[in-house]
């Protein structure tokens, strides 16, 4: 609780900082605060404690994913003023808007009401819409936030709803309420589960979901960069672990057919976002696609969601840190450069064999090969998939895996094999020290899955 | 209250919203303008505070009428942000029209 | 000491040989490949003593996985081949100069330490993951230091890589599906799991679809002689003397004990595709204009009888197998060695370009006859005791797969010794032929003092796999 | 001791090949020649030695080295037996390949490879010592695979000639057609029996061991196919003639004397399983007789000297076969022993008659050397009388003895045989009148240089004809030493013939049949002295046998041609069908993947519409489910 306290005042700090012209401290100062912020999170760790009548609640699963969280808006943050550096005015803006937008996250994954979980998804929407528009001069951006905002707010409009409905059935946005009518009594009203049912929606939709996910490859391509990181990152795990919990606590009752659902909506998410993946020429719009395939590859934790959360929080992790390893390469290479087609990373192996390595490591990472972290995620998931005995929704994920190889070692192959356009650059400390971080945490997860798997427990 | 509310009966609120929450999706479905298209978002959104407020007399609770707060609170900031944006593109366009928003596909 | 010390040598020294830099690297590598074939010889002498060289360690609880490396016969004579051809391969690589030197060694003794584990680990799991990171290195040899056009080359580098991958996941569902009915991924506890038939067709199948692809075994091996010929030969070294073996030896130590009965039900469908390989393999050699393609072709011949022996689920057949993978491993790499000299000097691996060299370099004409001649399996040469091994165990299956397998004794006298007159033989070449240096011939010295040297006294290997293959044996006979 | 010295005998031509091919360069060509003609001396001289101790004391000499290969249910040792055959093997072998060393110092001297050639010539010596060594039927093996390596090797010495790297790589591969056969063989003794040693099979066989005789029978097939390889029968013979594009010594001790009998050896060293199996008997007795007529008839109108002998060789071969399938071993081996002194003789001849004709081969430029080369001429007038069976040469006798045996088994058989033996008289002397007779045909350059050759060449030339001329002896109608000698070795006692007045009348109907051949050689060539006639000028059955019946034509067309078409084929169709079957997957993908694109067409409302349509059908599906 207090981790989210601290974090919000710490974005307004940053707003405050600026007025005193406290410019270059705020970089640090938040990261540092953050650092803090982690260590409060984790001093709650093993504790089931709620707050504000049960508004908030923490326990294993909340303190597992706002530390992941954290740690990410750590690298976004330190991200921040290198690509900043031409317009260092904004720069307080851009850290407080992220913080809000983690405050947002944690909201909603520590929420013990509904009206909580509300707030969350939409400071986290709202900011990610102001991110996403964030040069104002740039169509392109333009494009972005206005496809985002508008479907955005359409989504949210459907999840509350979604609300309103779950409201009426039960009478309490408690989630402990919710959940205790539903023990005590199965026949609940009908649209009750009409109301599930649009809270998924919407949450799908966060998560870039078939057929939900048209908006994602136009905003990320659209967006700047490092917005699309947060969002592919941070925003989609947020929304992932916050539809687990929303689905673990409140949704009980689940019929047969709901779960036909979410596999079938599994299966279009991972076989449209590898399939559209193979022809993209923008590695933004590449990794939005991929984002999309692994969206559908997290929905599998669904089947059998009482041993799934480990699972589910180590495939978020080892997704979001391969996805900021391989953003701050594509950040590094695209400076200055009008797109992000994968032209751009022609000859990057010779120019520059660090960052190329890294890029590699992460994208071998999000294809599943061992012994990074993508791969024990995908292992254990099928394993866990395969032992609720959905084993052709494996076989499926499988034949994915394999499609996903295609795009991946495109962008591989023009790094090693074709002649490099660009003049060779120096890397900047920040994205060197961030991508080899978060590769290095990818490979240690890898190497020691038991840490990270066994986080989560109840 | 109780009384009005036992004698409408509850599903035709349920009823009243739905179809208001319908035509705010008809409309956004169907305009093209980016400011009835917001406007048709809080549509849906003031169709769903309805159902909260019939919800929360339904039930004799008071955090529904809190929680309508709440979303009122945050459709506002919502707006705020989509007008935003919808300077900026007014700025660069000259028109709101969303159908000229096509240059991100494939 | 036990078997992990010769995998942290070949790791260690992968990250050594990266770190000296371009100047040194193939030095470092070559100095760690020998450390670590010192190594394996230590520790297959400590086995010998009847000491235990297995590793056993605690890794992921749930799903419970172990680090256990398991020294026995078996694996460690696989694991004397791996680290005996390593530094024979560098070697190979020395007179030429590579770009990026560093990389380049540091990913073969990479490879090294992946293959050696493949060989190593007892654990599905683990084996699993060493299996799919073998094939890392190898990718970005091939892409990188590959020979050819850059899009082609890209083109079955890519292919190459989706489609041995795409056969090994289904490995791994296999060994998941394994795992939720034995609780366990040890290979003696899925030796032991009671399969009902059906559920062994389906396992089968999957490991078939992995090592098939990577034997290969047709109609999967269309990735093959594009690699080969594209790779630098360093690389088609490393794929043809070792990796293809991890295949074979993967199919002797998980497929036939823990899934018996189809290999028994299906055994001639099985020998029938492997032998199919072997004539396909052969005939096709007959009419290659690219060295490297050929001997390719011949590869996938050799390795179709080998799997094909394996099949017949005998001793004969596993010990046949066994013996032919170590020659096979020593004599492709000289053959490939021989293309690379020819390539040195000519620049090409056109046959229609060579021709008439054998008046200029006796010597190595001598070299490259000797390895055709155990290539084709002359007698008292090691490849034969294998040939003969497999082809004995076929002729107890049924006469007539042996008949059949056996024509690749008159094919592969054939195309090789085609290939040779095309290459040697003849009026002097225009171009001028150096003849071999020191450090080229010794490596081809080695190689056929091994393969002479087994051909006459194979005992030693027979004696160290042999109760090992009876082991394995047991395990695939437990249904009868 | 005795494994010292038998591995001496082994390995002295090994050290030569070793020194030779290692050092043979620098020590120069006489003594590099020296040394390899020594080692071989060496080899002969211990052959003698155990000849001797064997002969008096009848107990073969057994030598195990040590285990070479393990089967599951057998186990093969690296391990020697020198018994009566194999050392009566190993003396022609040694001692005539001493001669042909001999002779080839002087022969090969102009060559600059000279000290590989000795090199390979010692390394053949030595496969053939294994071969004939062996203990069992793989180590038989590995000498068999190693003088075909040998005969390759040799065949190919100038392997600036592309034709003689085909010839070379020709003989090889067919050599390992029979090969298969014969390991196929080896496989189903070593099923049968769990063992290959010759020692328990035939033990077992004598004992009466409960033996499938279906296999067996199969088994002795497909040992008689790889006989066949080695040996240059029906049909896989056509590489024999093409082998002469070696050096001539090479033809004369590997394609004439000692190599292609391997086969014979072979079967007389099974001679206990060949009995078991008399259908197999009959197969090789038949294609014996065939392989010996049609050979001979090839024979007739070749004009290429070498080619004349190399199919008389085959034809002899195939005289050896059918007394082999006769059952007669030990009159099969008589005739290896009498055709490899005369054969090697001719060879040898003809060679010392390219030699002083700088290279030439053709007969129809030859003539008239009887003159000018008198040692040559009288050595190979001798074996070719021995040849064309006349008493008292020494072919007579061990021909004669097949057509007795022949004529007793089977009347057919006999008359083929006969006009055989007709045949060969015939284009013996044809060949002898056409390189010796008359006047010389050649260029005027050519005859300028004509002269005898030097006396490392007439040394061997005359010892052979000699042993030619009383090689007979060994075996004399009535009272054979040599039927005697090999009783130990063989598993029936040796066919006897009463000298009855059916043997004389035999004899003589030989005697004429080879004058009536000689008879009309000479009518043609010495009296009507006829040249043969250009190739295009040949025509009708003339042109037939000239082109030799077309068999490797034929081969070319039936087995070659479709191998290398198939070959194109597959690498042109399957692996491109294969290949886009995979790539077709790809294609296919990323098709869609094009497609795809469309769908994305970056308007809001459509992504809203979708939105709204993946939103309705859900929640129409949930209440359709329910």
């Amino acid at each position: 609780m207090y981790t989210l306290v601290a974090i919000a005042g710490l974005g307004i700090l940053c707003l405050i900082a600026e007025i005193f012209n406290l410019r270059k401290a705020i970089v640090p100062i938040t990261i540092l605060g953050l650092l803090g912020s982690l260590v409060l999170n984790v001093a709650d760790y093993g504790k089931t404690l709620s707050y504000f009548n049960n508004m908030i609640i923490t326990d294993t699963f909340s303190v597992a994913f706002t530390s992941l969280f954290i740690i990410l808006a750590i690298f976004l943050i330190a991200l921040t003023p290198v690509v900043h550096k031409e317009h260092k005015a904004k720069i307080s803006d851009f850290v407080a808007i992220k913080l809000f937008l983690l405050t947002g996250a944690i909201a909603m994954v520590t929420f013990g009401n509904l009206a909580m979980f509300f707030l969350g998804i939409e400071i986290l929407s709202i900011s990610l819409y102001v991110l996403a528009a964030s040069e104002p001069k740039n169509l392109k951006s333009n494009e972005a936030g206005m496809k985002y905002f508008l479907m955005g707010a359409f989504a949210s409009g459907i999840i509350l709803f979604g609300i309103a409905l779950i409201y009426g059935a039960i009478g309490s946005f408690d989630t402990g309420v919710i959940y205790g009518a539903l023990l005590e009594n199965n026949n609940v009203p009908g649209w009750f589960f009409i109301g599930i049912v649009m809270l998924t929606i919407g949450l799908l939709f966060k998560i870039a979901a078939v057929p939900f996910h048209f908006w994602a490859p136009d905003v990320y391509e659209g967006s700047p960069t490092l917005t699309t990181a947060t969002m592919s990152t941070l925003t989609k795990v947020a929304a992932m672990a916050s539809f687990f919990k929303l689905m673990t606590t409140l949704n009980r009752t689940v019929p047969g057919s709901y779960i036909t659902i979410i596999s079938i909506v599994a299966i279009l998410s991972m076989t449209v976002g590898n399939i559209m993946a193979l022809r993209q020429n923008s590695v933004k719009r590449m990794l939005a696609y991929s984002g999309i395939s692994h969206a559908g590859f997290m929905l599998m934790v669904f089947f059998s969601p009482t041993f799934t959360a480990g699972t589910l929080f180590y495939y978020a992790a080892a997704y979001t840190l391969a996805g900021i390893a391989s953003f701050a390469v594509v950040l590094f290479v695209c400076t200055n450069k009008e797109n992000e087609d994968v032209y751009n990373f022609n000859g990057l192996g010779k120019t520059n064999p660090l960052m190329a390595g890294i890029l590699t490591c992460s994208l071998l990472s999000m294809a599943g090969i061992p012994i990074f972290s993508g791969f024990f995620a995908k292992f254990f998931l099928f394993h866990q998939v395969f032992s609720s005995g959905h084993v052709a929704i494996v076989i499926v994920a499988i034949i994915n895996s394999i499609i996903s190889l295609g795009y991946y070692f495109k962008l591989i192959i023009a790094m090693y094999t074709k002649e490099s356009t660009a003049e060779k650059q120096t890397v900047p400390f920040t994205y060197g020290a961030v991508a080899l971080i978060a590769l290095v945490l990818n490979i240690a997860m890898g190497l020691y899955p038991s840490f990270a798997l066994e986080l989560i427990f109840r | 209250m109780e009384n009005i509310l036992q004698q409408i009966g509850i599903e035709n609120y349920i009823y009243l919203s739905t179809l208001l929450f319908c035509i705010g999706i008809f409309g956004v479905l169907y305009r093209r303008n980016a400011i009835v298209m917001f406007m048709s978002v809080e549509i849906m959104l003031n169709a769903v505070n309805l159902l909260l407020v019939a919800f929360s007399t339904y039930h004799q609770d008071a955090s529904g009428q809190v929680f309508v707060f709440f979303s009122m609170a945050v459709a506002a900031a919502e707006v705020a942000v989509g007008l935003a944006i919808l300077v900026a593109v007014y700025r660069n366009l000259n028109n709101i029209d969303i159908d000229n928003l096509k240059n991100l596909k494939g | 000491m036990d078997v992990s010390f010769v995998l942290i040598i070949l790791l260690f020294g992968a990250a050594a040989t990266f770190f000296v830099g371009d100047k040194w690297a193939s030095k470092a590598a070559l100095f760690f490949s020998t450390a670590a074939f010192a190594a394996a010889i230590y520790v297959t002498y400590l086995f010998n003593q009847g000491m235990g060289v297995d590793l056993t360690m605690n890794w992921i609880k749930a799903p419970r996985i172990l680090i256990n490396f398991q020294g026995d016969g078996l694996s460690l004579s696989m694991l004397l081949l791996t680290t005996a051809l390593t530094p024979i391969i560098i070697l190979a690589s020395f007179k030429n100069s590579i770009p990026k030197a560093r990389s380049f060694y540091a990913l073969i003794m990479f490879m090294a330490f992946a293959m050696a584990g493949t060989f190593l680990s007892a654990d599905g799991f683990v084996y699993y993951i060493f299996w799919e990171l073998s094939l890392i290195p190898i990718y970005f040899i091939a892409l990188i230091w590959g020979s050819g056009d850059a899009e082609s080359r890209r083109k079955s580098v890519i292919k190459f890589f989706i489609y041995t991958f795409a056969g090994s996941i289904f490995m791994l569902i296999a060994f998941i599906y394994l795992y939720q009915r034995t609780g366990s991924f040890l290979n003696i506890h899925l030796y032991r799991a009671f399969l009902t038939p059906q559920e062994q067709f389906w396992i089968f199948l999957a490991f078939f679809l992995a090592y098939a692809i990577k034997i290969p075994i047709i109609p999967f091996h269309t990735w093959q002689a594009n690699v080969y010929q594209k790779s630098p030969t360093a690389g088609t070294m490393l794929l043809s003397g070792i990796m293809l073996k991890m295949a074979i030896y993967s199919i002797i130590r998980w497929q036939l004990p823990i899934a018996p009965n189809p290999a028994a039900e299906y055994m001639y469908v099985l020998i029938g595709l492997c032998i199919a390989g072997v004539i396909y393999g052969s005939i096709l050699a007959l009419k290659q204009d690219d060295l490297k393609k050929l001997l390719a072709y011949s590869s996938l011949a050799h390795v179709g009888l080998i799997a094909a022996g394996a099949y017949t689920l005998t001793l004969d057949g596993l010990r046949g197998a066994f013996l032919q993978m170590i020659a096979h491993g020593f004599v492709v790499v000289g053959l490939f060695y021989a293309a690379e000299i020819i390539q040195r000097r000519y620049n090409t691996t056109e046959i229609s370009q060579m021709g008439g060299i054998r008046i200029q370099t006796p010597k190595f004409t001598s070299m490259f006859m000797i390895l055709v001649l155990a290539s084709v399996a002359l007698p008292s040469t090691f490849n034969f005791v294998g040939e003969f091994e497999l082809l004995y165990s076929m002729a107890q299956t049924n006469i007539w797969f042996a008949v059949i397998g056996g024509t690749t004794i008159i094919l592969g006298a054939f195309y090789m010794l085609r290939m040779f007159q095309q290459v040697m033989l003849g009026e002097q070449n225009a171009k001028l032929f150096a003849d071999i240096t020191f450090g080229e011939g010794f490596v081809f010295v080695i190689i056929i003092a091994v393969l002479l040297f087994f051909g006459l006294y194979p005992k030693p290997i027979v004696d160290f796999i042999t109760p090992d293959l009876q082991k394995i044996l047991l395990q695939i006979n437990r249904f009868n | 001791m005795e494994t010292n010295l038998a591995l001496l005998l082994l390995l002295a031509p090994f050290a030569g090949f070793l020194l030779n091919i290692f050092f043979g360069k620098k020590l120069g060509k006489t003594v590099s020649g020296t040394l390899g003609t020594l080692t071989v001396a060496v080899s002969f001289a211990v052959t003698l030695f155990f000849f001797l101790q064997v002969n008096s004391t009848k107990v073969p000499v057994m030598v195990d080295l040590f285990e070479w290969l393990t089967m599951a249910n057998f186990k093969v040792n690296f391990g020697f037996q020198l018994d009566q055959l194999s050392l009566l093997w190993l003396m022609f072998v040694t001692g005539i390949g001493t001669l042909i060393h001999v002779y080839s110092i002087s022969y090969m001297h102009d060559d600059e490879n000279m000290h590989k050639f000795f090199a390979y010539l010692n390394l053949f010596v030595f496969f053939m010592i294994i071969l004939v060594m062996g203990s069992n039927l793989l180590i038989m093996f590995i000498g068999w695979e190693g003088v075909g390596l040998c005969s390759y090797l040799l065949i190919g010495f100038w392997y600036k000639n592309q034709d003689y790297n085909d010839a070379a790589k020709k003989a090889f591969i067919m050599n390992r057609i029979g090969d298969l056969g014969f390991l196929i063989g080896i496989f189903i003794i070593g099923y049968l029996f769990h063992s290959v040693d010759y020692n328990t099979i035939s033990t077992a066989i004598a004992t009466g061991a409960e033996v499938d005789m279906g296999w067996l029978s199969i088994a002795a097939l497909c040992l008689f196919i790889g006989a066949c390889g080695k040996s240059a029968q029906i049909p896989l013979y056509t590489w024999l003639p093409d082998a002469m594009a070696g050096p001539t010594p090479v033809s004369a001790l590997i394609h004439a004397a000692t190599m292609v009998t391997a086969g014979i050896f072979m079967i007389t060293r099974m001679n206990f399983l060949f009995n078991l199996a008399p259908d197999v008997q009959n197969i090789i007795a038949i294609v014996g007789a065939i392989t010996s007529l049609v050979a001979a008839a090839i024979g007739l109108v070749q004009n290429d000297i070498k080619k004349v002998l190399a199919y008389s060789t085959v034809s002899q071969l195939g005289l050896m076969f059918l007394a082999l399938g006769l059952g007669a071993y030990e009159i099969a081996v008589f005739h290896v022993i009498t055709h490899a002194f005369f054969k090697a003789c001719l060879f040898l001849g003809s060679g010392s008659v390219i030699h002083a004709l700088h290279g030439e081969q053709d007969m129809r430029n030859m003539g008239g050397l009887k003159k000018v080369m008198k040692i040559t001429f009288i050595t190979f007038l001798i074996s070719t009388l021995a040849i064309s069976g006349l008493p008292p040469f020494s072919g007579f006798f061990s021909k004669d003895e097949i057509l007795m045996t022949a004529f007793h088994h089977n009347k057919a058989l006999w008359i083929i045989a006969s006009l055989a033996s007709i045949m060969t008289a015939f284009y013996m002397f044809r060949l002898l009148y056409l390189t010796f007779y008359k006047s010389f045909r050649g260029t005027e350059e050519q005859k300028h240089h004509l002269h005898e050759s030097p006396s490392l060449i007439t040394f061997p030339l005359i010892i052979l004809a000699a042993l030619a001329l009383v090689g007979g002896l060994i075996s004399l109608p009535g009272s054979s030493w040599l039927n005697h000698y090999l009783a130990p070795v063989l598993a029936k006692p040796a066919v006897h013939h009463e000298l009855d007045g059916t043997a004389y009348m035999l004899m003589g109907l030989a005697v004429v049949g080879a004058l009536i051949g000689i008879g009309i050689a000479y009518t043609k060539y010495i009296k009507q002295a006829l040249v043969p006639a250009q190739e295009s000028e040949i025509t009708g059955f003339a042109k037939v046998l000239y082109n030799k019946f077309y068999v490797d034509e034929i081969y070319t067309a039936i087995i070659v041609k479709p191998l290398y078409a198939l070959a194109a084929f597959f690498r042109d169709v399957t692996e491109a069908l294969f290949s886009s079957v995979i790539f077709g997957l790809g294609k296919a993908v990323n098709m869609l993947s094009n497609e795809g694109k469309t769908i994305q067409n970056g308007s809001i409302g459509f992504y809203l519409f979708a939105f709204v349509l993946g939103l309705c059908s859900i929640i129409v599906y949930i209440f359709l489910a329910k």
